[in-house]
């Protein structure tokens, strides 16, 4: 049983390491499909740790929410994004108003002053110091996601990203909120989606490009 | 005693249902209700006279008169209640509406669409009722409610007459204004609120006296600032010439009649009911805001010549005077001279009462000629006097009293507060001795100039010959106008010839107001002297008339020469020039000369001169404040750049802002 | 007693008026080597005009007619507030010389309307002008006398003139000296006289008063001269009373009222004497100097009601 | 297990308007269940009005602040229903435009606020929050137009980041509350952390951090200035019933929210920070949108604005937080509401008259558009605070606790802007009704529905503006009682 004990500690230890990976991959990414392929690598890592968790911690709820995030985060929303890719012909390369060089500065910057904010908030909370410090890049991350790309469906995995973050948040610290409310924000999360989904439709209908730095006639 | 009871219970019983009486009567706006109304105001009027006349001396009314206590009705104090300086206003109102109401009878009907003279009447006897309201009211909020509806229900008034693009900035002007003054007013009653926990008048009464020295000063300013803008001290005066000549002149004799006398009415209740003592600096304040307002009121008043427009910016003067007397009062108060002080706030009294009086009196004429000729502008009138007899001589009567001429209501007032500053002297070694006989030289040469105004203004308009033909075939006013204006004048006339019938009763007042243990002496002895004077006046008339002559008509004199048309005779501005050329620097009027066509100037086609004078205050006071206000609202209308990064990012910043204000200051 | 003594004062000033008028005249004419008309000429051109016709424009209204009748009942009413023989009189009471100044304004007011309502344009010149040389005289005038009330601290005419009266000739006052002053301008400019206003003149660049009364004929003019006349002795008494009372009756015993009736018309001589020789010396003002004249006097009444304040301290 | 019901109504009705094509059915059948939904919430009042409180398993309560939000909810609701059912006569059938996505939408919406309101457990607040966001964005967008698509994408975008930093907010409570050894399961429950509070003692660190998250998150919400950005663009592209449930009912649920946190945040580190905070949101806002009103160019724009300075007030109010504070400043939301919704159907009626809302195309509305005009004109003066309406007493019980507290600045800050917002309203108000009419539209009269609305609301401003009835002022000072 040693092997497993350790392979949690170790995996409980690692995993932000891969998180702030995929922070900096996230950031330098040009192509969508592969920033599409991050998030789900990132949701898987986040799977893993509540697997692990549930293990660690002898939690049956922390099973149903792992295959939750596989089946959602990991599986579906990649899927989806890819077909909507297809079905509107939107251009595959990612336009954004901070060159490449500039992201990955921005992505370092971030995670050290996540490092930071956590090492000020340590001394309050118990929680493995790396685990709070990547959730807390993750959210920084996906809101930078979002002020820099100017692609709806970019702006909507920026989304995706702030709320792994949150998630994660939840997860390292408090080992999960109830069930009903875990069930009950992965519902929203999946409606926002789907309903901004349906605004980027209209968007492309109306508008007939996506970039949202463009919609500015709504001024003063 | 016993002959006052029955007035007294009256007045009771009217004061309690005043202000609901008026909200029936206004929503029945029918010409029908009009009789009821008027009706209910000659009652209310004649019994307000007796019981405020005979019941001076003795002391009747120092008690609270009646309370009418609604409060249940409304969330914060609802309270009136009518006492002595509340009913001499409320004389004062009803003695203005009365003749108005009648005035208006025939020049409503005259002058309105069926449909807007529904709508008029509703709102003046509303706009007259809130002003009762506000008079009576004996609770904070009750002021403040009564004192907005006042100033909606005269804008609603203004609306009425029309909403061209002028008029509309004109109104947005006024609103604008007197609903930053009425802010003023509402921090001036909450300052108290502190101390006193609620809004009722006792409870400020009694705080008053123990506030703290900078909330007193605090306090005063706020009411100096809030009230002065209501009545039109100078800096704060931008409005009045604005609004009231385009006002119905119904309307706009009682907004300058009665408006103005409701703003003194609450700074009076203010610096001497609540703020019983105060540093000399207030009194100072106080005079030097009213011989500033008194004098250039009277000198904007000698370069206009639409007969309305110079009508409200003499009642600026006389606000000005009004405030002098009050500075002086205050000034007395704080040296603790009640005797002084008493004398000098009944000058105020009295001045405000008698203005009144023959204010509304010349903005009713002024309205009888707009009806007869359509037009209030002195340059088209002329040779009136002939053509409307009755309006003429009540205009003339009009014009004696307004610049104080003996006979007249309007000496009285200033004679009061001339004897007060004479009697600053008395004040020894402090600068008021110094400072309050001078003023005596501002209120004379204010007089002068009044005179030099008036004379103007009654000469070109009703004497010599017509200058139009409008002014050419006017007609004599219908007689409702007539018996409305003659009511106004014979009362003017009447305080002019016997001034102690309304004397004793406000110099009583004004002693309980500064707490002055004696009345001044001189004040009775004034009202001795006058009539013998006018009685010696009219038997030296009597007499002189009695000469026997031969009269013959004859053309005037024109050096030998035919044909003297109306343009030779001397038109409003060219009789005030000299004394506009005196005080030029006031006025710093923009010239343009014009002459075309350019190229040749010693060969003109036509040369065009126009001259503006925009008052320097609205350049260099005003203008800079809006258009910083603009100025940040442009700035601010950039930041909503309709690109939804930049929203995000505005979230994000203001998270990390809060998130250093925790980790540094939290 | 005081009741018919202050009716003697009064018929002395409006009866004695247009021989003070007489006098002036003859004493220019005197001084400019000229025989010059008889000291009772003033009386005669009253009778003459007062039986003349009544001439009235056609465009005038009622107010024609009554001007002249309210300046000469307002320029009776304000001799009844000046001692001359005893320092009591008619109307004399706290406060009153404000009444008279205003008084004099009642006048200045009616006349010009009179003449505005000739329809001519001499009435609405001399108006203007009228206008500009009241409304800057009034100031000065009031605050000369409230100078002279101050230090005399009493409010009444009757009580300025007992004060002067208590005090010695030699020991005047600073504030009476610039107060004389100051009254002394007021009153050639309030009266019409040289440097102001030439009485005498017809040319209409420089008539003041003669441009109002233009229209007037017969008995208003009669009425009007006589006012202006009665105005000028008015003046002239209010002057003698306040600056220089000695020789008022103290007690009111019939010798002691003579006695002073022969020191009132030494000093009115005197007074007349200067008047002469200052209306021949100077030469008409332009009409834009008179208010830089009257602002001396307003100057020097400042100065006299501050220095009041000052000595008092 | 009456507080069911509403939610019931709601979710059924929402079901059962989408499958009916039948444009006339589905108002019908709206109106029915608008009236149904506003009598149980009636109901539920009556219910806490005497019996304090009531709850419904571990995730749904009723208390006495609750109630007054669930009575302004009910009355607002069915005066748009009502309102709808008259603008939504001539709506053709296109693929967002019509009766059907209207009403189901509507009534999606109806039941998400229900849930604000009445669930005790802070994350399904949150979840039913969201909820709200993703109902409206929809009706927000529902007219196919440019404007409409951007306002929409935006609204969406913009307030799902917001409340998704309120979720984090609410996670670090939560962690608070469970290191301070509170059991798990009801270590969310407002009620239960609100007296548990007193009794453990939470660490202050981590819940001013929450707080400060919550602030934000609810503050998109709210539309407190910083993050406001939304509110114009969604409240003038959206159809004017909708702006009006937007503007009077929304916003009030998300102060509701603050409400909450602040009762418990309070309790923990001291009423100090959290007014602090939301007076200085509170003052920011009503400078910002008061300044922002003398420049608009578009009715619906400067009523958003106007909704931005008002919930600043009502903010102002909360965070001086004296008993006559909180009166006031929960009297105001319901005299916004009602004010606001009147004001939103007057600009619905001059667009579909004049086709237009910007105010520099319309000139004499008083003459074309007579009823209209008495309607904008009534909503105006009591927008501005005038006397002899409701607002005006609100205002001035914020005005007395800020002096009798003496803060002067504040109350100098918010006399200015008073008399700033009165000109700008004046300023257009009068360009509007005044002058030569612009548009040469016949004399439209109202229908029948909208003078229903605008009596009731113009009844609701000028009732309480002059005498508060009892009833109603027990019931506020209930809530306010509950409140602080």
């Amino acid at each position: 049983m040693g092997i497993l004990e350790t392979t949690a500690g170790k995996v409980l230890s690692s995993y932000s390491v891969f998180l702030f990976l995929t922070v900096l991959a996230q950031a330098a990414v040009r192509r969508f499909s592969t920033s599409v392929f991050l998030f789900g690598l990132q949701s898987a890592i986040i799977a893993i740790q509540v697997a692990v968790i549930g293990y660690h911690e002898k939690l049956v709820e922390a099973y149903i929410v792992a295959a939750l995030i596989v089946v959602l985060k990991v599986l579906g929303i990649p899927y989806a994004f890819f077909r909507l890719i297809e079905k509107l012909h939107a251009p595959r390369e990612v336009k954004t108003s901070t060159s490449a060089a500039e992201s990955v500065f921005i992505a370092v910057g971030i995670i050290c002053l996540s490092y930071a904010a956590v090492r000020s908030y340590a001394s309050g909370v118990q929680a493995p110091e790396d685990g709070l410090a990547a959730s807390v890049a993750l959210i920084l991350t996906g809101a930078f996601l979002m002020v820099s790309r100017k692609r709806a469906l970019m702006q909507m995995i920026g989304l995706l990203v702030l709320e792994n973050g949150i998630f994660l948040a939840a997860l390292t610290t408090t080992f999960g909120m109830p069930l009903v409310i875990e069930i009950g924000i992965f519902f929203d999360v999946l409606m926002g989606l789907f309903l901004m989904g349906l605004f980027v439709f209209r968007i492309r209908d109306t508008f007939d490009h996506m970039d949202v730095s463009k919609l500015r006639k709504l001024r003063g | 005693m016993r002959v006052l009871e029955c007035p007294l219970r009256l007045i009771n019983f009217v004061g309690r249902f005043s202000p609901p009486v008026f909200v029936q009567t206004e929503i029945a706006a029918a010409k029908r209700c009009l009789t009821r109304a008027s009706l209910l105001l000659a009652t209310m009027f004649s019994v307000a006279i007796s019981t405020g006349c005979n019941a001076g001396d003795r002391g009747l009314l120092n008690s609270e008169v009646r309370r009418l206590d609604p409060s249940v009705l409304a969330p914060f104090p609802f309270t009136f209640s009518l006492d002595r300086l509340g009913l001499f206003f409320l004389v004062l109102i009803l003695a203005v509406a009365l003749p108005v109401l009648i005035f208006s009878v025939s020049y409503v009907s005259r002058h309105y669409t069926p449909a807007r003279q529904k709508w008029l009447w509703a709102l003046l006897l509303l706009f007259i009722a809130s002003m009762v309201g506000v008079v009576a009211a004996s609770s904070g909020f009750a002021f403040l409610v009564a004192w907005e509806i006042m100033s909606l229900t005269s804008a609603g008034l203004i609306l009425l007459e029309g909403s061209s693009g002028e008029r509309r900035h004109n109104l947005f002007i006024y609103l604008l204004m007197t609903h930053a003054g009425t802010a003023a007013v509402i921090a001036s009653f909450l300052v108290f609120l502190p101390h006193s926990h609620t809004l009722d008048f006792t409870a400020l009464r009694a705080a008053g006296a123990t506030l703290p020295h900078g909330a007193r000063i605090a306090l005063f300013l706020l009411a100096f600032v809030g009230f002065g803008t209501k009545a039109g001290i100078i800096p704060l005066h931008l409005w009045l010439p604005r609004a009231h000549p385009i006002a119905p002149s119904p309307v706009s004799a009682l907004m300058s009649g009665v408006m103005l006398k409701i703003a003194v009415y609450g700074f009076v209740r203010f610096a001497f009911d609540f703020l019983p003592g105060g540093p000399a600096w207030f009194g100072y304040l106080v005079l030097i805001a009213g011989a500033v307002s008194g004098l250039l009121g009277v000198l904007y008043a000698l370069a206009v010549h639409d007969l309305k427009r110079l009508l409200a910016y003499s009642s600026i003067e006389n606000i000005g005077i009004i405030y002098m007397g009050l500075g002086a009062a205050l000034i007395f108060t704080a040296h603790d001279a009640r005797t002084w002080a008493a004398l000098a706030l009944a000058g105020a009294l009295v001045h405000s009462l008698n203005h009144a009086l023959f204010k509304s009196l010349l903005f009713l004429g002024s309205g009888a000629i707009a009806d007869s000729t359509h037009t209030v502008d002195l340059e088209k009138l002329g040779g009136l006097q002939r053509r409307m007899p009755v309006t003429g001589s009540v205009f003339l009567i009009g014009c004696c009293s307004i610049m104080g001429l003996p006979l007249f209501n309007g000496f009285i007032g200033e004679w009061m507060i001339l004897r007060s500053f004479i009697g600053g002297s008395t004040l020894v070694n402090t600068n008021a001795q110094l400072v309050l006989p001078l003023m005596v030289g501002v209120l004379a040469l204010i007089g002068g100039l009044a005179a030099a105004c008036f004379v103007r203004v009654y000469g070109v308009a009703f004497l010599g010959r017509p200058r139009s033909a409008e002014a050419e075939n006017a007609h004599a006013s219908p007689r409702a106008m007539r018996v409305g204006t003659v009511m106004l004048a014979s009362a003017c006339m009447a305080m002019g010839v016997w001034p102690g019938i309304f004397l004793r009763p406000i110099v009583s007042l004004a002693q309980s107001l500064v707490r002055a243990a004696d009345a001044p002496p001189e004040t009775l002895m004034i009202s001795h002297v006058i009539p013998w004077v006018a009685a010696a006046f009219i038997l030296l008339l009597g007499g002189t008339a009695l000469l026997k002559r031969v009269k013959r008509q004859a053309r005037t004199w024109a050096c030998g020469l035919p044909g003297l048309t109306s343009r030779m005779q001397y038109t409003s501005n060219s009789i005030t020039k000299p004394v506009r050329f005196v005080f030029a620097r006031v006025y710093k009027a923009d010239r343009t000369l014009q002459m075309l066509p350019e190229d040749r100037p010693y060969f003109p086609a036509s040369i065009s001169y126009h001259s503006e004078r925009t008052t320097s205050y609205e350049r260099s006071l005003y203008r800079p404040f809006v258009d910083g206000v603009m100025a940040a609202a442009n700035q601010l209308r950039r930041l909503q750049t309709g690109n939804i990064q930049v929203y995000l990012l505005y979230i994000v910043l203001t998270l990390v802002l809060l998130l250093l204000y925790l980790r540094f200051a939290g | 007693m005081k009741i018919a003594l202050g009716i003697l004062q009064m018929v002395l000033l409006v009866m004695g008026a247009p021989l003070l008028r007489g006098i002036v005249g003859r004493l220019k004419a005197l001084l400019q080597r000229r025989q010059g008309a008889s000291v009772w000429r003033p009386y005669s051109d009253l009778w003459k005009l007062l039986h003349k016709e009544d001439l009235t424009p056609p465009s005038a209204s009622f107010v024609f007619g009554l001007a002249p009748l309210l300046v000469f009942a307002a320029s009776i009413l304000v001799t009844a507030f000046i001692p001359l023989l005893a320092d009591s009189a008619l109307l004399g009471s706290a406060g009153d010389f404000i009444l008279m100044v205003y008084l004099l304004a009642f006048g200045r007011f009616f006349l010009a309307l009179g003449g505005i309502d000739g329809g001519s344009a001499f009435g609405g010149m001399g108006a203007s002008r009228e206008v500009l040389v009241s409304c800057l005289a009034e100031a000065p005038l009031l605050l000369g006398l409230v100078a002279v009330a101050i230090q005399s601290s009493s409010v009444s005419i009757v009580g300025m003139a007992g004060w002067a009266l208590g005090q010695s000739f030699f020991n005047i006052s600073a504030v009476h000296l610039l107060a004389f002053l100051a009254l002394a301008i007021v009153a050639l400019a309030e009266t019409g006289r040289m440097p102001v206003d030439n009485p005498t003149t017809h040319l209409e660049l420089t008539m003041i008063h003669e441009g109002m009364v233009l229209e007037y004929s017969g008995p208003n003019l009669a009425l009007i001269e006589w006012a202006s006349a009665i105005k000028l002795s008015a003046i002239i008494g209010l002057l003698i009373a306040i600056f220089a009372p000695w020789g008022m009756a103290v007690a009111s015993s019939p010798a002691g009222i003579g006695l002073a009736l022969v020191v009132l018309l030494a000093k009115t001589f005197a007074i007349l004497v200067a008047l002469a020789v200052i209306e021949s010396a100077i030469a008409k003002l332009r009409m834009y100097a008179v208010p830089d004249f009257l602002g001396v006097a307003a100057a020097i009444s400042t100065l006299a009601v501050i220095l009041t304040a000052l000595m008092k301290r | 297990m009456i507080l069911l019901w509403p939610l019931g109504i709601a979710i059924f009705g929402a079901g059962v308007l989408f499958c009916l094509a039948n444009p006339k059915a589905a108002t019908r059948v709206a109106l029915v269940l608008g009236v149904a939904e506003a009598a149980v919430l009636v109901e539920i009042a009556w219910q806490v009005y005497h019996r304090g409180v009531l709850t419904c398993g571990s995730y749904l309560r009723a208390d006495g602040l609750t109630a007054f939000f669930l009575v302004n909810l009910a009355l607002t609701t069915s005066l748009v229903l009502i309102y709808a059912s008259g603008y939504m006569r001539e709506a053709q059938e296109d693929r967002f435009f019509s009766p059907r996505w209207f009403y189901a939408l509507v009534f999606l919406f109806l039941f998400t606020m229900l849930g604000v309101c009445l669930s005790s457990n802070l994350g399904l607040l949150w979840i039913m929050m969201e909820g709200t966001t993703l109902a409206s964005a929809l009706l927000v967008g529902f007219y196919n137009t440019e404007g409409a698509v951007e306002a929409g994408w935006k609204y969406l975008v913009v307030c799902t980041v917001g409340i998704a930093f309120a979720l984090f907010g609410t996670i670090v409570l939560y962690l608070a509350a469970v290191r301070a050894g509170i059991n798990p399961n009801s270590a969310l429950d407002w009620a239960f952390l609100t007296d548990a509070v007193s009794r453990v003692t939470l660490d202050p660190h981590l819940v001013k951090l929450a707080f400060v998250f919550v602030i934000v998150g609810y503050g998109t919400k709210i539309g407190f200035v910083p993050m406001h950005s939304w509110l114009p663009d969604a409240h003038a592209e959206a159809p004017a019933p909708i702006s009006a449930l937007l503007s009077a009912v929304l916003l009030n649920c998300a102060l509701y929210a603050v409400l909450r946190y602040d009762a418990i945040v309070s309790r923990v580190v001291g009423p100090a920070f959290p007014h602090h905070l939301l007076l200085g949101f509170g003052l920011l806002s009503i400078v910002v949108a008061g300044l922002l009103i003398l420049v608009q160019r578009d009715l619906k724009r400067l009523l958003a604005y106007s909704s931005i300075e008002h919930l600043g007030i009502a903010a102002i109010g909360i965070g001086l937080g004296g008993p006559l504070g909180l009166y006031g400043a929960l009297l105001h939301t319901f005299n916004h509401s009602m004010a606001k919704s009147l004001l939103f159907f007057g600009a619905g009626n001059v667009r579909h008259n004049c086709g237009t809302v910007r105010m520099d195309r319309l000139g004499g509305l008083a003459r074309v558009l007579p009823q209209t005009t008495g309607i904008l004109a009534i909503g105006g003066l009591a927008i501005v605070g005038l006397p002899p309406f409701s607002l005006f007493i609100s205002e001035f019980a914020i005005l007395s606790e800020a002096f009798s507290q003496s803060r002067y600045l504040v109350s100098a800050l918010f006399l200015v802007t008073l008399s700033i917002v009165f000109g700008g309203f004046l300023h257009h108000f009068l360009g509007m009704i005044c002058g030569e009419p612009k548009h040469v539209g016949g004399t439209a009269r109202l229908l029948p529905s909208e003078w229903i609305v605008g009596g009731i609301a113009v009844a609701c401003l000028l009732l309480l503006g002059i005498h508060i009835p009892h009833l109603f002022n027990s019931m506020l000072q209930q809530a306010v009682a509950v409140a602080r």
